[in-house]
């Protein structure tokens, strides 16, 4: 299985029906695809829409009507439109059930790097900071290492963070660690990864249960 | 997607004794006056009550508060509500006096994630001399912090809604509204129309989103 | 002339085309009826209306559709609905041109009390220190004096205060006088009246330029 | 009542060298393309820009800061403008970046007469560290404070507007325009479809009261 299904199908499986959601671009956009039968979620686009519907089908964009990637969207029977400044009070006020975004380094402590890189192009912060701020359950998806090989789930994040333990859980191809107060807890590895390969490549300290199973991905 | 409807009566069994209630309303309009009566019904008691007014003896919360189940009210106004005052003065109830736009722009900072308002008005007033508003000076103005109002329940009234929860008021049945229905963990509405099917109200009309809506009430 | 009527009448010259004003109960609800030809204004109500048009006629009272003093009330064509919050944005925005109240005291430094007398039943700012705070122009429509024959413009304000420094403009059924930072100016008085006759029932320092017209109210 | 309605040229006109402009949109939705083609081509310099985003070389206001026209930006992301970060760097235009939420928050603030904001986002990152936010700790929280927004011009798009100036959006190109329409002192709407009779508009409907709209231009 592709690396990017893998974390999107474990992570499809956190999600209940009816619940008020915020995908960030990349791997957390493919999680609809991947819902159990009975289960539908409001997606949150920041520009101001809930319920948006996906891209639009060839020939039916409307000029006054994309999404937070540009893309031009529709909406789904049921959904709404709201202004920018209630957009980000059901963000930041705690409406939003869940946010599902990407991440450069994640650490012990729950802290989230994911806007910029030190020295790398200059993007802005967007509307990160309250995605992770106000969110119930902040869920980080992400490989498991860098393109280098190296951790991203570190005892301390060193790039610019986009906010101070915000995170609840983190899936990579290889894991599916909880953040707790006493710090990073391995509770499922992926199917074929063992226990001590997640240890071996990860940087931070994981708490280790005397069980570990397999990730369930149906 | 289970449905959010209730009767009245379930409605109100959610609500315990204690309880924090934003009541929509400017008088009587946009208050769900269904749902307030069977609060009195069910006797509900020790109440916290946010309302812009206190409603008059047969009217509104003020029903409430002359039977002697609440324990505190934030409002902006209570001209209509003569017993109000001597409850007041005979400690059996805790009155706040909020000017009405710092009122309802705490309630939005609540529902909103936001750490409290910063309002010029009411400097220099019984809003500050009560410690309702506590003066600061930032951004080099002298202006009131207020604490953001968050509550248990928003009980409001809706001219339309569908199934998901998506509300529609009309005319003055707005009001605070859009903003209390943002600041409570239960919300619950009473419609003065039949509920629609998902999908009939147009996605820009619609005012309060249903996923912040807990319980719908038909109104009869 | 009836002295409302005749406070109302002054204040209306104040008015231009198109201003957005809120009139306070009492004289103010009276201004209206003395605008000019050829100016109209649009009227605020703090529950959320732009542009209400006085009572609705017997029989075609819509349920839904009051005014703050509770009658139940239509809109003109261009008119709008907002809500509560929008509704004092706009008011503590600096976006009302100007907002018309009674007084119970108004004194030298601009400073007004009228939402409560000590002792008196108690009932509430409602609106009023928003209103004060936040309008272009701060009109106070009262009697000169109280029924007892007291002046209301006083050197300092002795009842709970509704606003501090707010007050631009006041119109008496004696004077019109103007808040300045050098304190009091009478720049109007009433037909018949005299400077003499407001200086003797005024607490306040008056400040008298050396011409002082009668008000023109037609 | 004198008309609202200017040529895009003479709306164009009244903005001076030096301006502050809110610029609602995000991404070009929401954004005015006629008049940012004209403040291009009337060549207005040393402004001070807001937008959620910082355009793109050839669409937005990404075409005002190519031709160095820009002497300030606060926006919440720049992801396409990839000469913007270079400018900054060369010192030739100041940046400021505001977490989205914050951003719109600040601008309301000031179109609402409030002190300011205070919110939990952006604290220990780059906000605080750049004193874009000061940290204060108010109702024993820490929270971020940020001055209120406030600009000499607004420009937006709107689907409809009638000749009192009251406008609706369609769909997402509603965004910060509610918001941005209430915090400048002259707000110049481009409107999509023919200006509607005095009336035709639905008082429940109307998104920005008309009484906040100096200017109306009509759309090609």
């Amino acid at each position: 299985m592709d690396v990017r299904e893998l974390i999107a199908r474990r992570i499809s499986r956190e999600f209940k029906d009816g619940m008020l959601v915020n995908l960030g671009v990349g791997i957390p956009t493919l999680i609809p695809n991947f819902l159990p039968p009975g289960v539908s979620v409001w997606l949150e686009s920041e520009n101001g829409i809930i319920g948006f519907n996906g891209i639009a089908p060839k020939g039916e964009e409307y000029p006054f009507f994309i999404d937070a990637s540009k893309a031009f969207t529709t909406i789904r029977p049921g959904g709404c439109i709201i202004d920018s400044t209630l957009s980000f009070g059901v963000i930041r006020g705690g409406h939003l059930d869940c946010t599902v975004l990407g991440a450069l380094q994640v650490d012990e402590e729950g802290n989230l790097a994911n806007w910029i890189v030190p020295g790398g192009r200059l993007a802005g912060m967007g509307g990160a900071m309250d995605l992770v701020t106000g969110a119930k359950k902040v869920i980080i998806a992400t490989e498991h290492c860098s393109k280098d090989g190296k951790s991203k789930i570190l005892k301390k994040c060193t790039f610019p963070l986009t906010g101070i333990k915000v995170v609840d859980i983190i899936v990579t191809d290889m894991a599916y660690i909880e953040v707790t107060d006493k710090g990073l807890v391995l509770k499922e590895v992926a199917p074929g990864v063992s226990v001590q390969d997640v240890v071996a490549k990860t940087e931070a300290s994981l708490i280790i249960p005397p069980n570990v199973p397999e990730m369930n991905l149906n | 997607m289970s449905s959010k409807l209730k009767s009245v009566r379930e409605a109100v069994e959610m609500i315990p004794d204690g309880a924090s209630i934003l009541i929509n309303g400017f008088y009587q309009q946009g208050a769900p006056e269904d749902i307030i009566n069977e609060i009195l019904a069910q006797k509900k008691k020790d109440l916290t009550l946010y309302n812009n007014d206190a409603g008059e003896e047969f009217v509104g919360l003020g029903k409430l508060i002359y039977a002697g189940l609440v324990k505190k009210l934030v409002c902006s106004w209570c001209g209509l509500n003569p017993l109000l005052p001597k409850l007041v003065e005979q400690g059996k109830i805790e009155l706040e006096l909020n000017p009405q736009g710092t009122f309802v722009e705490r309630i939005r900072a609540g529902g909103y994630g936001l750490g409290g308002i910063l309002t010029p008005t009411g400097l220099g007033t019984i809003v500050e001399e009560k410690g309702w508003g506590k003066r600061v000076n930032l951004g080099g103005k002298d202006m009131l912090y207020h604490e953001p109002i968050r509550a248990d329940f928003c009980i409001l009234e809706a001219y339309e809604a569908d199934w998901v929860g998506n509300l529609i008021f009309r005319r003055t049945q707005r009001c605070f509204g859009p903003a209390m229905a943002t600041a409570a963990d239960v919300v619950i509405a009473s419609v003065n129309t039949p509920i629609q099917p998902i999908g009939a109200l147009e996605p820009d009309h619609i005012m309060v989103p249903g996923q912040l809506v807990d319980v719908l009430v038909q109104r009869r």
